[in-house]
């Protein structure tokens, strides 16, 4: 039986991500970097913050790598975990390595150190773009079960490269925050289905928002991650006048669709009912159906 | 203040800055140079248009006027919460804007963010967050989450939180908190015209908030935390 | 002279009073209030189809419409109490007595209002044994059903979810009563005959389909690794000791890691083909894998389950079938078979008292059980023996004299729990809570599940308690305690007697029976979400779109 | 939340090794850590969300101990909630991964 991204903490997925006994922390749970904050407001910290960060070899190349761990805090970004990260990206300036590679799981800002949390996020941005501009890529695994939610999604869109497993979700609010906000028939959080095919892996991969769509294993991640290794798209304007007249794009095709299987058919999906039950491997073919009409 | 007020007090008559439902854009004379003037009022909900929209106005500065400087004015309640918003992507939307203030900056382009009435939590991470620095009015709110809501979600209880709140910034809203964390450089107060031209003079591509927030005590691990990281 | 036929005649004077408002059997939902007071008359007995599934949802609301100075003082008698309009109906005065048998998610809203006197409760019943007292005693006057379609003649087709609508309309029908079915659907043509249409008095399209509950499904996700290693004691330790080959299980966490257990963990025991190959169930998405790889002979079920109707007609050497080639349920005979063709039931519970008594009853509530009491609980009628329930009674009779000498098998009863549950509340307690309860809302006797003596086996992650072995209410006592783990009951257990017990095998913990607790993974699960569920179903079972997270 | 110490006295000693660590801090779950100390003793120091389980704490690592007396190791646990099985689970888990395994006698106490 496969290794199941999801059901792995992410000590296990960083462990299973890179080649055998080549991964060694930085800041591990015995230096006990811990939240401050947390012991302040009567909660349990972890002795890693919830985030497994250090180095090591994919495919015996030398990479730098992060992992959140999501059932802790729901992955939430606070002053510590936030830094770690930053921490990681301002040393791959020095080290170089072949990638930087985010296994993110979180709900985004941990409100119980919002402010420190918030401002982390931005100094993750700014710490990963400028390790872009060193052509130095930065890919992001996302299939925990908690998903890549509020600054980490941001996060993950700031990247090279996203991967995604089908049971991965990446978007900015999470489905109960916008129900509690305007009501259930806006967005319906216990419906399932309509979640995953609003944020899921799938709808992310068919629309290009993320590069390549694995099964829940942490071998396939790994296949995904070894396959961009050197793929490096650092910022431009060429660059970015390319994403603008993607997103304007996407809007002005999409822009009045009200589910997923609107676009999907749109699109050109001969039959947006069958996607949601399809393997991650069928997915390539079927866009590739479609090469420009979605994105 | 109102956004008529602010640039009323910060340039006078010498701008052209337009409100398009939600959205400011314009051009801006100070001290002999022109500023792009870009953001959004009416407390703007973040939804893909306007993170796009935005996006526009810098790149268009980007592309047409190599170096000219950036005013972000920030006032937004968050995200727009919207299933539709979701369905389209729009961490994608506020990213390519973050994205699009960091390469103005790394073109050159001194970027200085202002919250002039509000900023709640992801509407501001890739607007005013991503500014070369980022200030705020005396009067504005910062926040992610009210106390009461704050006490919801955390199974904290509220007076407990409430009093710890006096004297650690780390979770309660307030432009003082984030003065103290360094994520605000500094407020902006009496002459605004000489806060903007020493925030222009003192435009620094390097990220200096966790430095700001160790020195000021209001978040004494993150500088030392990422040191720690890079040296071992 | 007496008339001998007055229950008739008063039927009679129903439907003339309902043909001066509809004619004909098919009724539009627009009269359908109209018509509930056409044929009601106060003080009537009535039963809403309210299943632990499906709802005749339309018709309960119906039936709150009608004018309490009208129609007042109903006796509702009906299995299950799930829609607040159930309750509504006596907050009003339309009804006012209440024989039931489970109330589950209107539970605590009953509680409050018999403990303001505005429900008189007769009795809270098992599921068998109110439909036993509809043939007797409790014999509905009128009764509103549900059924998926219907056709001009009345004749209704029940689809997957039979459930009990044959029990309560035969009694209904055949006692001078009326019935009312709501349907989703009229066809002209029927793919079969689940109720004659001679049965049926009249049918209501209703403007919405009935309401039902996917409440077997249990999202293997959710499986923890303590009840891998429940499940692990459980199937090597009770169902490989007896040769378990009929049984029925209950509907939690605990039940569906053992399904999910048997085509791998079972499967390297060599029990395939030795235990499991009959059962009384609801067609459980957990046992999808298990199916699959041939374990199972023959599944009978009390309802459906949403989600399984394509996967059950694709299996029809398993299920019941009809002549359309979908699911024939039927939760009295299901109960039947299920108290008294099986050899096991297992299942899980909130409180276990030192005297083996369990419950699920809690403060503030008042739940009932449904279907466990029967299925828990041996059956004193049984005459035909196998080698489980022989085994079971040779245990339980081993050494004694009298009475008890006489060769007879017993049911396993085994209860499946966790020492704590959620929040860190003991299993095992001194005092059942239902004592309490019995008191606040002025019961006869406390509402106990299971009682002690028909419970034979108590699994925990600690280790399991034979008590078909124990010969004292001292060694039962220790016997509980010894299983009870770091509870206030287990930590006060004598510690010598239980390693006393333990020598002669009446408390056995994993590593007595060879389980390797390192072993118990979720990777041992055959499927280990509901993803793998429809892969394993070759994507004919099609769950809930709250299960879907993919 | 409620931090908790104990002190036993234990033989097996595994000497120097790099810290373990297994599970996380997340509802119903634990972290154990294991790390090596210069005492003749078994250290187990525990924060946990839950108040008013000091007996039944002490009742779990004392079985555990007895399971393995270990000696020379500091025992960390960060608890959100979990039940004794869970506890226990772990930190037969965290023994497990000890250098050349330790002297378990693994199994429920009685």
């Amino acid at each position: 039986m496969n290794r199941s991204f999801a059901e792995s903490t992410a000590r296990e997925r960083v462990t299973h991500l890179l080649d055998a006994d080549t991964f060694h922390e930085i800041l591990g749970p015995a230096e006990r970097v811990v939240s401050p904050h947390l012991a302040l407001l009567g909660v349990p910290s972890a002795f890693d913050d919830g985030v497994v960060i250090g180095s090591g070899l994919l495919d015996g190349q030398a990479i730098l790598v992060a992992a959140q761990e999501g059932e802790f805090m729901g992955g939430g970004v606070g002053e510590v975990h936030g830094a770690k990260l930053v921490g990681l990206f301002k040393r791959a300036l020095a080290a170089k390595p072949a990638a930087v590679i985010v296994l993110a799981e979180s709900g985004g800002v941990r409100l119980h150190e919002a402010n420190a949390g918030l401002i982390a996020v931005s100094e993750v941005m700014r710490a990963l773009l400028d390790v872009r501009a060193q052509g130095i890529p930065v890919i992001m695994l996302i299939g925990g079960a908690n998903g890549c939610f509020g600054g980490m999604g941001l996060i993950a869109r700031c990247a090279d490269h996203v991967v995604m497993s089908d049971i991965g979700r990446l978007a900015m609010s999470g489905p109960e925050v916008i129900e509690s906000s305007n009501g259930v028939e806006e967005f319906d959080s216990r419906d399932r289905a309509l979640v995953w095919r609003t944020t899921g892996g799938k709808h992310r991969y068919l629309t290009d928002d993320c590069d390549v769509l694995v099964e829940d294993d942490v071998a396939q991640f790994r296949a995904a991650a070894m396959g961009l290794l050197g793929q490096s798209l650092p910022l431009s304007l060429a660059s970015m006048e390319a994403e603008h007249a993607l997103l304007a794009s996407r809007l002005s095709r999409y822009g009045d669709c009200r589910d997923a299987l609107d676009i999907w058919q749109r699109a050109g999906v001969a039959d947006p009912l069958r996607v949601p039950d399809m393997e991650a491997r069928q997915m390539p073919a079927l866009k590739a159906l479609n090469p420009k009409e979605l994105a | 203040m109102n956004w008529e007020a602010l640039l009323a007090a910060l340039f006078g008559k010498s701008h052209d800055v337009k409100c398009d439902g939600d959205l400011l854009s314009g051009t801006a004379q100070f001290n002999e140079h022109t500023l792009t003037v870009v953001g959004t009022t009416h407390h703007a909900a973040i939804g893909v248009e306007l993170a796009l929209a935005q996006a526009r106005v810098v790149l268009n500065t980007v592309r047409e006027h190599p170096g000219r400087g950036i005013l972000l004015l920030v006032d937004t309640q968050g995200q727009r919460l919207r299933h539709r918003d979701e369905l389209l992507g729009i961490n994608r939307y506020m990213a390519h804007m973050g994205c699009c203030v960091e390469l103005a900056r790394r073109q050159h382009h001194p970027v200085i963010g202002l919250v002039y009435d509000q900023a709640l939590s992801g509407g501001f991470i890739t607007s005013g967050l991503m500014a070369d620095a980022c200030y705020a009015l005396p009067e504005a709110e910062i926040r992610v989450m009210r106390l009461p809501a704050m006490a919801r979600v955390t199974k904290i209880d509220e007076q407990r939180l409430a009093e710890l709140s006096k004297s650690n910034p780390v979770f309660a809203p307030g432009v003082e908190n984030y003065v103290a964390m360094g994520g605000i450089r500094a407020l902006w107060s009496g002459d605004l015209k000489a806060c903007l031209l020493t925030a222009l003079l003192d435009a620094s591509t390097l990220d200096e908030r966790a430095a700001d927030g160790a020195a000021r005590g209001g978040r004494r691990l993150a500088a030392q935390v990422t040191a720690r990281v890079v040296n071992a | 002279m007496r008339n001998w036929n007055s229950v008739a005649d008063n039927r009679g004077a129903r439907l003339a009073r309902a043909a001066s408002l509809v004619s004909g059997k098919v009724v539009q939902a627009e009269a359908a209030t109209a018509l509930l007071g056409a044929v009601l008359e106060s003080g009537d007995r009535v039963c809403i189809e309210g299943n632990n599934q499906k709802q005749a949802d339309f018709l309960a609301r119906c039936l709150t419409q009608l004018d309490p100075a009208q129609i007042h003082d109903l006796h509702m008698v009906q299995s299950v109490l799930a829609l607040p309009e159930h309750l509504d109906l006596f907050e009003s005065g339309i009804a006012s007595r209440l024989d039931f048998s489970f109330s589950g998610p209107q539970s605590a809203r009953l509680a409050k209002m018999v403990s303001a006197g505005q429900i008189e409760i007769g009795a809270i019943h098992t599921y068998l044994e109110l439909f036993s007292r509809y043939f007797v005693d409790l014999t509905p006057r009128v009764s509103l059903v549900c059924a998926q379609a219907a056709d001009a003649q009345g004749n209704l087709y029940t689809g997957a979810n039979t459930e009990d609508t044959p029990a309560i309309v035969e009694a209904t029908a055949f006692k001078g009563g009326i019935v009312i079915a709501q349907v989703n659907e009229m066809l002209p043509t029927l793919p079969r005959v689940d109720i004659p249409g001679d049965w049926v008095n009249f049918v209501i399209p209703a403007p919405q389909p009935h309401f039902i509950e996917p409440l077997f499904t249990r999202d293997p996700a959710q499986i923890s690794e303590i009840q891998v290693l429940m499940a692990m004691m459980a199937i090597k330790g009770i169902y490989a000791e007896y040769g378990v080959q009929r049984l029925n299980h209950g509907i939690g966490f605990d039940t569906a890691a053992i399904e999910l257990l048997l085509p791998t963990y079972a499967e390297s025991l060599g029990l395939k083909g030795k235990i499991c190959r009959h059962w009384a169930l609801n067609p459980h998405p957990a046992l999808i894998p298990a199916i699959e790889a041939g374990w199972v002979e023959s599944v009978y079920s009390f309802g459906s389950e949403l989600g399984m109707e394509d996967y059950v007609n694709a299996r029809s050497d398993v299920f019941f079938t009809g002549a359309d080639g979908s699911l024939r349920s039927n939760r009295a005979l299901c109960q039947a078979a299920g108290h008294y063709a099986c050899d096991m039931f297992i299942g899980s519970t909130l409180q276990i008292d030192l005297n083996g008594h369990s419950s699920t009853a809690t403060l503030g509530r008042i739940a009932g059980f449904g279907g466990a009491p029967n299925m828990g609980a041996d059956a004193r009628g049984r005459r035909h023996a196998t080698p489980a329930w022989l085994k079971a009674g040779a245990q339980a009779r081993q050494g004694r004299t009298g009475v008890s000498a006489m060769p007879r098998g017993q049911k396993l009863v085994v209860q499946i729990v966790e020492t704590f549950r959620e929040h860190m509340q003991p299993a095992f307690v001194d005092k059942l809570d239902a004592w309490q309860l019995a008191d606040q809302a002025h019961m006869a006797i406390p509402p106990v599940m299971i009682y002690g003596d028909d419970v034979t086996h108590i699994l925990t992650e600690e280790g399991i308690a034979n008590l078909l072995l124990c010969r004292s209410d001292e060694e039962r006592e220790q016997a509980i305690r010894g299983v009870a783990g770091y509870t206030p009951v287990g930590l006060a257990r004598d510690r010598r007697m239980v390693e006393n017990l333990r020598d002669r095998g009446v408390i056995q913990r994993a590593e007595d029976i060879g389980v390797d607790k390192r072993d118990a993974t979720r990777s041992l699960l055959a499927a280990r979400n509901m993803r793998d569920l429809v892969r394993a179903s070759g994507g004919l079972y099609d769950p809930p779109k709250r299960f879907r997270n993919w | 939340m409620e931090k908790l110490h104990f002190e036993f006295p234990g033989q097996y000693a595994p000497g120097h090794f790099t810290p373990v660590l297994v599970g996380v801090v997340g509802s119903g779950n634990l972290e154990v850590m294991l790390e090596p100390h210069g005492g003749s003793t078994c250290t187990i120091d525990v924060t946990t969300s839950a108040g008013g389980f000091g007996p039944i704490w002490e009742a779990v690592v004392h079985d555990f101990q007895a399971r393995h007396r270990l000696a020379g190791i500091a025992v960390s646990i960060n608890d959100m909630g979990a039940t004794p099985a869970v506890v226990s689970l772990r930190l037969d888990q965290a023994a497990a991964a000890l250098p050349l395994g330790s002297q378990s006698n693994s199994g429920a106490p009685t």
